[in-house]
């Protein structure tokens, strides 16, 4: 066996050991009050009404289906750059939880856009750049499952993963750049929030909570991969020393 | 032409692995040797703690059972797969450092015949001059050598099997390089194109080439070395 | 360069030696887009509206046809092996086959785009900037069609893999030609627009050749 | 009649083994579908009128998409070989490779079709009858298809050539299922239309078989 | 299964070619000969006025240059390809006459090993049995006859070269049919398994099979008749 390729994941395996309950306890936390403040606590909007109450939902999960995509960067270039296993596994784990995160995006947003905007979807500049954003973590995860050999896969994907991140930016700015139906950042700008303390708050909290909800999702997934691989090392080895006798 | 100096300058008797023990006396320069080589495909070890060394005018054999990892100790020499483990050293030089200069320097015919369906036989060995950065020059050679003057200008789509092998083999006489790397070329040849081969090999080897080639039949030449694998991953 | 160049005669060789198979990727260009006064119905004034959308459209799933098998056929026939073992850098080689398939599909889709264009009722001011948008734009295309086709050599699936990476890339290829095309018909300046596309088109080939020798490294273990 | 339930199994089997082939397919129609919002713009009325256009013709290329190599994969790795030669009828073997295609690609679109509808905004009287086009339709769509890809087998390219054969086949097909959803959400009966759908399909399961047996036997020799 | 029953019934004694001197005792029933047959590819006449004839137990052996015809003879016997002229003759009946009957009897391997990356080498011998008709009950035999018993639950994508020749084999063995035509089936075999298939045909033979074998190599069984194709076609 080769083991050294397995080395620095029983690293990674005593780290997360000792991430793994602040980060759960954590998120349980910040998401419960945030949650609570967000539903109960904050004042409705003097424009939006109660529906402003989606924001404490949509807002984060934006900011996380960014963020992760360029954790997912970050991995592929790993992956190419170092050739770390770990980095593989990182890659194919994290990118169902950003697109998740990106579906809830899309999902709350177009909840919201039926009261806000009269329609439920609209091909506006932000929101088509989320949906490509949607498309390019559909397609990385095929790609990384269209191989028989996954570090292949891993590979291919981590190529993808780097030329997409062209798109964050073009996310992020979409807004300044095209005069656009959604809003512009109003949390973070250059100079300071322009948005009320009693919705700041909550809307920290979350995006805390959001943040530590994705370290715990991350670790579980890439734990259960390694787990995963050594299972399907295990029987391969099994299945040669079958033809050794 | 993209063959970097490195490998006329380097220092020959320097770095000689400890475990080697063959210094037969080289009529060229090349040396090409490896050791403590492993190989990893889909997560399993083919082969591993392989050592061999071949030097100038060298022919080694490979053979061991369907599945012994001949074929991809063919594509790791090569350059297209990395070892798990250990090195191939050519002159001494881990030929990891410059796979430029390495690639310049091997000529390989593996299982599949590349050839287009559409294109002449005399148009695959003119582009595979031309790609390996060689004048078309020995193109007249190649087809001599393998009997294809005669099919020059027949689209590879009307060839049969063994003919479609003498295009491919006419390619390490059209872009010539010291180190010829060959997976079971007679597979498919009559009788007269596998001597036209051991003829190749020969001449090949006469002026200091260097040839790798595995085999299951009873292919050898003068002073020709015999790598067994694996005999334990005979299923 | 020399191997590179040699790379690209062949590929147009190869794809003349066969004209049919332009003449068909052609066809699949009109028919494609002949399809959607079927679908739309024959209203010129709707047709007109959307006409410079459904150019650039199946102009894109034409490319992505021919881009298909770009790699995957090398690949299968164990060129790629040699071309992998060459000694001419990967990088070089890579874009000499994008320029190939450019050459042979991409310059005959802009020559009758004209035609498509005039069964779309695509107003007079367009046809200028739609060429325009076309020349500029589909050497993005073929590049990121290029770093698709070499990340799904032995894919699964290959075609509808290779759609699903390379859309999203060429998406905005597509938004900012067909607003050239707009802004021309509607009067204004498209040069901002075909600035962008261009710059797109540059970004694509500082980005493809790397992306492209990685993949096709890896394709050949 | 087992051995075309055998080779039904296997290639049911074969894209089981790897399900997210499936959902690659159901990728492509979705991102197809959105590319047209990208080109002939955002505005909903003329969305809504073009909608069911959309969703007919990206089902339609990915229909062809999955084609493509149904019988070219058997012809390069040999199996045509041992189909052609096989006691079974070879009509009867050609429907069964359709068959699976159908099962595998075209039950996974015609499910998934409503969100890409949705997206397009298509008004809520079409959705019923565009899911019954569908249904009445993608059979006849995939042995066109069929068609295209027994007489492709062999020809370079053959995407596009497909393509080229299967898009002139499958343009009333096209039209009866588009005229069937006008025809619905104009309030008006979508029947006559949907009857010559269901014609059309039995017309293709006709013919197909002897059209495919007989291409795939001239690709064999 | 989906055997005519014309076979069993065919006039044996008519329709003799004038030309076929050759009248061995059969062991069992079956005959398979050529008479005045010539082949025509891509336009240019592969070969001509050639015949043969093999009974029930015989081996024929097909030998001559790259390009001879060896591959197109075999299509031709595997009712894949026409004659341009004469017929093949099945007990005496043309193999036109009744394709499906023919096609029955036949198996065919030939240059492609017509594996599927993702299925498992036993998956792809329980298909080819009920693609033929029969029960899958040969399947573990035929595992056994080349040694794949420890690799029937391999997906094929992870087999050497020779590992995927015995695959293709082993169809002979799962669906069994009366006439074998080989095309160079030792390519890519180690010796132990050119062993196997030596015994798998003299198994199939001693049961009344006939066995049709392209080769280049040494490759023979007792009481083999050999037919050398067009030595001039050489080129
Ligand atoms: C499907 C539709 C939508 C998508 C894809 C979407 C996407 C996004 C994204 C990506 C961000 C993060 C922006 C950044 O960090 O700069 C964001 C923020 C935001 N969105 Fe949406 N959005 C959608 C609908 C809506 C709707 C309907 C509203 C309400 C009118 C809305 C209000 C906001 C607000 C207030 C922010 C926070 C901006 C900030 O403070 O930085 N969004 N959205
Ligand atoms: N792409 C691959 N992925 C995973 N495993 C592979 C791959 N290619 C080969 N193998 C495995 O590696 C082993 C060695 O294969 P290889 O082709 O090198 O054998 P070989 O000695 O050339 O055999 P043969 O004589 O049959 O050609 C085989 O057991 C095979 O299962
Ligand atoms: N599909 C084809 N179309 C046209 N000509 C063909 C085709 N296949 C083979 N030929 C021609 O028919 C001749 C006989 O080919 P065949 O493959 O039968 O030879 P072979 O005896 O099997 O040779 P080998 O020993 O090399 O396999 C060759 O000269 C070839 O040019
Ligand atoms: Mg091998
Ligand atoms: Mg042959």
């Amino acid at each position: 066996m080769n083991w050294h390729r397995f080395a620095s994941p029983s690293n990674f395996k005593r780290l997360s050991a000792r991430i793994f309950p602040w980060a759960a306890g954590g998120a349980a936390l910040c998401l419960g009050y945030g949650l609570y403040q967000a539903l109960f606590v904050s004042p409705p909007d003097y424009q939006q009404g109660q529906s402003v109450r989606i924001m404490y939902i949509h807002v984060p999960a934006a900011w996380m289906a960014m963020f992760v995509y360029a954790n997912l960067a970050f991995a592929g270039a790993a992956t190419l750059v170092w050739r770390h296993p770990l980095a593989e596994v990182a890659g194919r784990a994290i990118a169902p939880v950003g697109a998740a995160f990106t579906f809830l995006c899309l999902a709350t947003g177009s909840l919201w856009g039926k009261p806000m905007w009269g329609t439920w979807w609209e091909w506006d500049a932000r929101l088509t750049s989320v949906l490509i954003l949607f498309f390019v973590y559909l397609a990385y995860m095929a790609l990384n499952n269209a191989f028989d050999d996954a570090t292949r896969g891993a590979r291919a994907s981590a190529v993808l993963a780097l030329v997409g991140a062209v798109n964050l930016p073009i996310i992020k700015f979409s807004v300044d750049w095209w005069n656009t139906l959604h809003q512009p950042a109003s949390v973070m700008r250059l100079d300071g929030p322009a948005i009320h303390p009693s919705m700041l708050w909550p809307l920290l909290a979350m995006a805390v909570g959001y943040t530590l909800l994705f370290v715990v999702l991350a670790l579980v997934r890439i734990q259960a991969e390694l787990i995963e691989r050594r299972l399907g090392a295990l029987v391969q080895a099994r299945l040669s020393a079958g033809h050794a006798q | 032409m993209y063959r970097s100096a490195r490998q006329f300058f380097s220092p020959c008797f320097f770095l000689l692995p400890a475990s080697s023990i063959d210094c037969a006396p080289m009529i060229g320069r090349a040396s090409f040797e490896a050791h403590d080589l492993a190989c990893l495909r889909g997560g399993r070890i083919v082969f591993a703690r392989l050592a061999f060394r071949v030097d100038a005018g060298g022919l080694l054999v490979l053979r061991g059972p369907n599945g012994a990892g001949k074929s991809s100790l063919l594509r790791m020499m090569a350059g297209l797969i990395g070892p798990a483990h250990g090195a191939l050293l050519w002159n001494g030089d881990d030929i990891a450092d410059d796979p430029d200069a390495h690639r310049a320097r091997v000529s390989y015919a593996g299982h599949s015949d590349a050839l287009k369906p559409a294109l002449t036989v005399a148009e695959h060995l003119v582009f595979h001059a031309k790609l390996r950065g060689h004048a078309a020059d020995k193109v007249a050679a190649a087809l001599d050598a393998f009997a294809l003057t005669k099919l020059a200008e027949l689209p590879a789509r009307l060839l049969s099997q063994g003919q479609r092998k003498r295009v491919a083999l006419g390619r390490l006489i059209a872009a010539p390089a010291p180190l010829w790397l060959l997976d079971e070329p007679t597979n498919g040849l009559d009788a007269d194109s596998t001597a036209r081969l051991e003829a190749a090999i020969a001449a090949h080897r006469e002026t200091g080439g260097i040839v790798v080639a595995a085999t299951h039949l009873d292919f050898a030449g003068a002073g020709a070395t015999t790598l067994t694998l694996g005999e334990r991953k005979a299923a | 360069m020399n191997a590179a160049f040699a790379l690209i005669a062949r590929d147009v060789r190869l794809a003349w030696r066969h004209p049919n198979e332009i003449a068909t990727i052609l066809a699949f260009f009109v028919i494609a887009a002949s399809l959607f006064p079927f679908g739309i119905g024959p209203e010129p004034q709707i047709l007109a509206r959307v006409a410079i959308g459904i150019v650039w459209v199946t102009a894109l799933l034409a490319c992505l046809m021919s881009l298909d098998r770009l790699f995957q056929a090398e690949a299968e026939d164990g060129s790629l092996d040699l071309l992998v073992g060459a000694p001419a850098p990967l990088e070089l080689l890579a874009l000499a086959k994008v320029a190939a398939q450019w050459i042979t599909t991409a310059l005959p889709l802009i020559a009758i785009s004209p035609i498509v264009a005039t069964m779309l009722h695509l107003p007079a001011e367009g046809y200028a900037t739609l060429l325009l948008t076309l020349v500029l734009g589909t050497p993005g295309l073929s590049l990121f069609g290029g770093i698709g086709a070499a990340l799904s050599v032995n894919a699964r699936r290959g075609g509808a893999l290779l759609a699903l990476i390379v859309l999203p890339l060429t998406v905005p290829i597509l938004i900012f030609a067909v607003a050239a095309v707009d802004a021309a018909i509607a009067g204004l300046s498209p040069r901002p627009h075909l600035f962008l596309l261009a710059g797109l088109s540059v970004f694509a080939l500082t980005i493809a050749p790397f992306a492209m020798a990685a993949s096709l490294r890896q394709a050949a273990e």
